[in-house]
């Protein structure tokens, strides 16, 4: 009953009001508010990061004790996969908050931007360490109709477009969530995600177990885009402005969609080896065809987006060959591997996708437009944006110093260790023309001769924007350190236990 | 934006008074009788609209009303967040708990926080969905053709 | 009991199809208002005044919004000939919806036949829960009390859609 | 089990209205369609034969009561799909003032 646990949603919530009521009198109030409040979020969460440790906090809401094992009220979960993904959103947020500090001087209506920015943080914070199902569908609903609105901020043709686009699919998710909660409630008579567990394992009917893992898979699929649901995504994360595609392409679609899914099939649903063999093949389509996809833009953030969905191919990868092992009864080192290098990269492409769609906002600041053909020569006259782009876009592709690289190599020698022989190198080739891809983007934004740049004034970016994108590049350099043993007890080992040993999560919570 | 005909004035002004107690009776009574603060919310919307689209109103009484209203549904959400934050203060220090007493089930104060929530949600409910309807007409306003 | 809401719910997937497939987009969307209301008479027939009458009322401000959106518009939708993707996505759509359906019928059927559900959670919601939560409706107990943390979600998912609206409706986006 | 079917039915409805129509509009009508149905659906679950309506009149306490879990999560729901379709009406009156019409076909090559 750990007292701070709430203050993950209170503080943003009451911050978000009183930007409303505050904001409107003093002007400079909100700009400087929401950095304060994310920053205290961060240092929380990070307080969590350092001691959740083995044990899993449990936080039940309104005081209400279960009767005879069975949980009533809704309870505040948090454990070790749960505090890393916290870490996430909060310290990618506070970054984009502050880099938004000056960028947002471009729209008008500064007030609805930071109110939505609270709200957004608030309702991933809900969904990761909420332990209720239909608490996270809730949750959840703040967090994108926030997205959505902040999609179509400036609101030109095409934002308004995507943000149209992004809301059709968004609704067709939520209505097939909803539909599987009540799917869930049908058999089990109850919503607490340990609870089911305990309900499932009474025994069940195939098919209707199958029906159910489809629905949630294909609702919170939808908010994850992976391949067959990724139609939104591009338009989506294109039109949006930087600080906000980055928190989407970063936090967003990871928060809401794939922890959801990691921790729905790893620590509710029994696991079964079709299921995981189809999570593991769209894992792999997507890698596959988010590259290809990628390779004809000349749009930067449109290249990013469609990168993002291979990037988190990857991890949908790893993840389901680790639930293969499981399903088949396999729990040694190799699935632990396998969830490592998942979870690892789910990390490190928040670092360095945040970190490329702020240096794609800053190109955008100064020059104006986001086509690779009209830029040329900017390492001179951005030496800041230059270096940390080339940073991230290293690591994205992997190269070795960088964080992106161990990710990946771990994640190809789970798959290989588990006789995926097919997947680990179709991982390799993606890695390779991702690679490709970057060193296109780094030639034709910062390094080619173009005849008509000397009459363009191009000065760096002001302050805010180049202390976040810095202190980004030194956070995707040193995630790198998360390979040796003794640190990655620290901070992986917690996550990894709990989605090895799926009933662990259970057990504890009902124990409470 | 012009009202309507004198007849649509007149059935208005009869109506929308007896609307908007209604809503006010179904708020209250949240925690006795079907209903709550979410019905009765926007039962009090739906008589303010009614009252807005009778007799229309120029374009910056409109825009007035407008900003008072997002200031109302921002203090009245806050208010929700702070009951729920005091029950982490009083009472058994737990998030939304229920601190104050229960009294006898029927009368009218009875449930603790629970018509406080109904009241604070209501008024929420109400000027959120009367803030969509007044934005809604004033983009029509002002929007070109 | 059942055969009353078969009729019923037959008649909503009619108006439905109707709202879909309508040639005039105000009668499509007051079609769209009609199964709202009768989605009403269900809830009374399933014993769920609360949610009736939040439904009738939150289905009334649903059609001022639609109505006041297609009123000023031009209301006859061009129908101009299904195209090849319009086909494509036709016979996608007709074939998604026959997996689903036999999927659907498939997997309920040894669920809990309708009326005959047995509780496990919602059973201490309901005896002794007049005394616990003091609230004699039961569902505004449940609502308030035992699941708040859900409804002051709630509470902030229409603010947030407020602020959206502002955001999307303010005529100027950039400086 | 048929009122069930014919509440999933109702969903498909809405699901092939969301595909294959055309006009912004009707795509708000038939996801709206698709809300209704959820909301049948949980109501549907929650129905017990014999069962009142959960209000507890304190002079006769003990009856068998409908399920009251489902009405809470539908009364959540309805009002989030109240807000989802405002936001949705919003971005659709504003695409409809930008390019004068309601067809998506035509948004796409208007946009160019």
């Amino acid at each position: 009953m750990n007292p701070l646990l709430p203050f993950f949603i209170i503080t943003p919530l009451v911050g978000a009001f009183l930007i409303m009521i505050i904001g409107r009198f003093i002007k400079e109030f909100n700009k400087y508010f929401t950095s304060l409040i994310l920053l205290f979020l961060a240092c929380i969460s990070f307080y969590f990061l350092f001691n959740t440790g083995e044990n899993i906090f449990v936080y039940k809401v309104g005081g209400w004790e279960p009767i005879n094992k069975i949980p009533i009220g809704i309870y505040i979960v948090m454990d070790g996969f749960n505090a890393i993904v916290v870490c996430i959103i909060n310290l990618v947020g506070f970054l984009s908050a502050f880099y938004s500090i000056s960028y947002i001087k471009r729209y008008t209506a500064e007030n609805y931007f930071y109110a939505l920015f609270c709200l957004m943080i608030a309702g991933m914070n809900g969904v990761v360490i909420s332990g209720d199902l239909f608490n996270i569908f809730v949750f959840l609903e703040i967090s994108v109709i926030s997205a959505y609105a902040l999609v179509a901020f400036g609101v030109e043709k095409n934002e308004l477009e995507a943000s149209f686009r992004y809301q059709v699919l968004g609704g067709i998710a939520s209505f097939l969530i909803l539909f599987g909660i009540g799917f869930i409630y049908w058999k089990t008579k109850t919503l607490n995600i340990a609870d089911i567990k305990e309900a499932f394992s009474t025994g069940y009917d195939r098919t209707y177990y199958l029906f159910v893992q489809i629905l949630i898979l294909s609702g919170f699929g939808l908010k994850a885009a992976i391949i067959p649901f990724h139609a939104w995504l591009p338009d989506a994360h294109s039109s949006a402005p930087s600080p906000i595609s980055a928190m989407l392409s970063g936090v967003l679609i990871k928060a809401v969609g794939i922890y959801v899914i990691i921790r729905l099939f790893f620590n509710m649903f029994a696991i079964s080896e079709g299921m995981a063999i189809l999570i593991t093949t769209l894992g792999t389509l997507s890698m596959v065809i988010g590259v290809f996809l990628a390779i004809g833009q000349w749009d930067i953030k449109r290249l990013l987006a469609y990168h993002s969905i291979s990037q988190m191919g990857y991890v949908v990868l790893s993840v389901g060959i680790g639930m293969i092992l499981i399903s088949r009864g396999v729990r040694n080192e190799v699935t632990a591997l396998a969830i490592t290098g998942g979870i690892f990269h789910l990390i490190n492409h928040a670092a360095f996708k945040g970190l490329l769609f702020l240096n794609a906002g800053a190109i955008e600041y100064t020059i104006g437009s986001r086509n690779l053909q009209e830029m040329g020569g900017l390492a001179k006259q951005m030496p800041a944006t230059a270096a940390t782009s080339f940073i991230a876009s290293m690591s994205i592709s992997g190269i070795p110093p960088f964080n992106g690289f161990f990710s990946k190599l771990i994640i190809i020698i789970a798959a290989i260790m588990a006789k995926f022989y097919l997947l680990a190198l179709l991982a390799v080739i993606v890695s390779i023309i991702t690679l490709a891809s970057f060193l296109k983007f780094q030639r034709y934004a910062f390094f080619n001769k173009t005849d008509n740049k000397n009459e363009r004034k191009i000065k760096e970016v002001p302050f805010p924007m180049v202390f976040s994108m810095v202190i980004m590049s030194i956070l995707c350099i040193l995630l790198s350190v998360l390979v040796f043993p003794q640190i990655r007890e620290a901070v992986l080992s917690p996550a990894i236990d709990i989605l090895m040993d799926p009933s662990k999560y259970s057990s504890i919570i009902i124990g409470h | 934006m012009k009202g309507m005909t004198i007849i649509v004035k007149k059935t208005t002004q009869l109506i929308s008074g007896m609307v908007f107690l209604y809503g006010i009776y179904v708020i209250i009574h949240g925690h006795l009788t079907p209903g709550g603060g979410f019905a009765g919310g926007v039962i009090v919307a739906g008589s303010l609209i009614l009252v807005t689209l009778a007799y229309g109103g120029d374009f910056l009484k409109l825009v007035k009303e407008e900003s008072g209203t997002t200031i109302v549904e921002s203090l009245a959400t806050i208010m929700v967040i702070l009951i729920a934050t005091a029950g982490l203060l009083f009472g058994t220090h737990i998030f939304f708990n229920n601190f104050l007493p229960k009294g006898i089930v029927g009368h009218l104060v009875s449930a603790g926080v629970l018509p406080l929530y109904n009241i604070f949600v209501g008024t929420e409910v109400a000027s959120s969905i009367f803030i969509i309807f007044l934005s809604l007409i004033i983009f029509k306003e002002e929007s070109p053709q | 009991m059942e055969i009353a809401l078969s009729i019923i719910t037959g008649l909503m997937i009619l108006g439905a199809l109707y709202a879909i497939h309508a040639k005039d987009l105000l009668s499509s969307v007051i079609a769209c208002g009609i199964v709202g209301y009768s989605l009403v008479i269900c809830f009374l027939l399933l014993k769920a005044p609360d949610l009736a009458i939040v439904q009738i009322v939150v289905d009334t401000i649903t059609l001022i919004i639609m109505v006041a959106v297609v009123l000023d518009s031009s209301r006859e939708e061009q129908f101009s000939k299904l195209d090849t993707n319009g086909y494509i996505s036709a016979v996608t759509a007709m074939v998604i919806i026959v997996v689903l359906l036999y999927f659907f019928a498939v997997s309920i059927q040894n669920l809990d036949v309708l009326g005959k559900s047995t509780l496990r959670m919602a059973e201490h919601y309901i005896e002794g829960a007049a005394q616990k939560t003091g609230s004699a409706n039961l569902v505004t107990g449940v609502v308030f009390d035992f699941r708040g943390y859900d409804t002051m979600g709630e509470a902030v998912v229409l603010v947030t859609a407020v602020l959206g609206v502002l955001t999307i409706l303010r005529l100027k986006g950039k400086k | 089990m048929i009122p069930y079917i014919m509440c999933f039915i109702l969903f498909l409805v809405g699901l092939y209205g969301v595909i294959t129509r055309r006009n912004l509009v009707k795509i708000a009508v038939s996801l709206s369609i698709m809300e209704i149905s959820t909301f049948l659906f949980f109501a549907l679950i929650g129905y017990i034969d014999g069962g009142v309506a959960p209000i507890v009149d304190p002079a006769d306490p003990v009856k068998t009561y409908v399920d009251p879990l489902p009405q809470a999560l539908v009364l959540t729901a309805i009002v989030i799909g109240l807000a989802t379709t405002a936001m949705l009406m919003a971005v659709i009156i504003r695409l409809y003032r930008k390019y004068g019409t309601f067809d998506i076909r035509e948004i796409k090559n208007l946009r160019g």
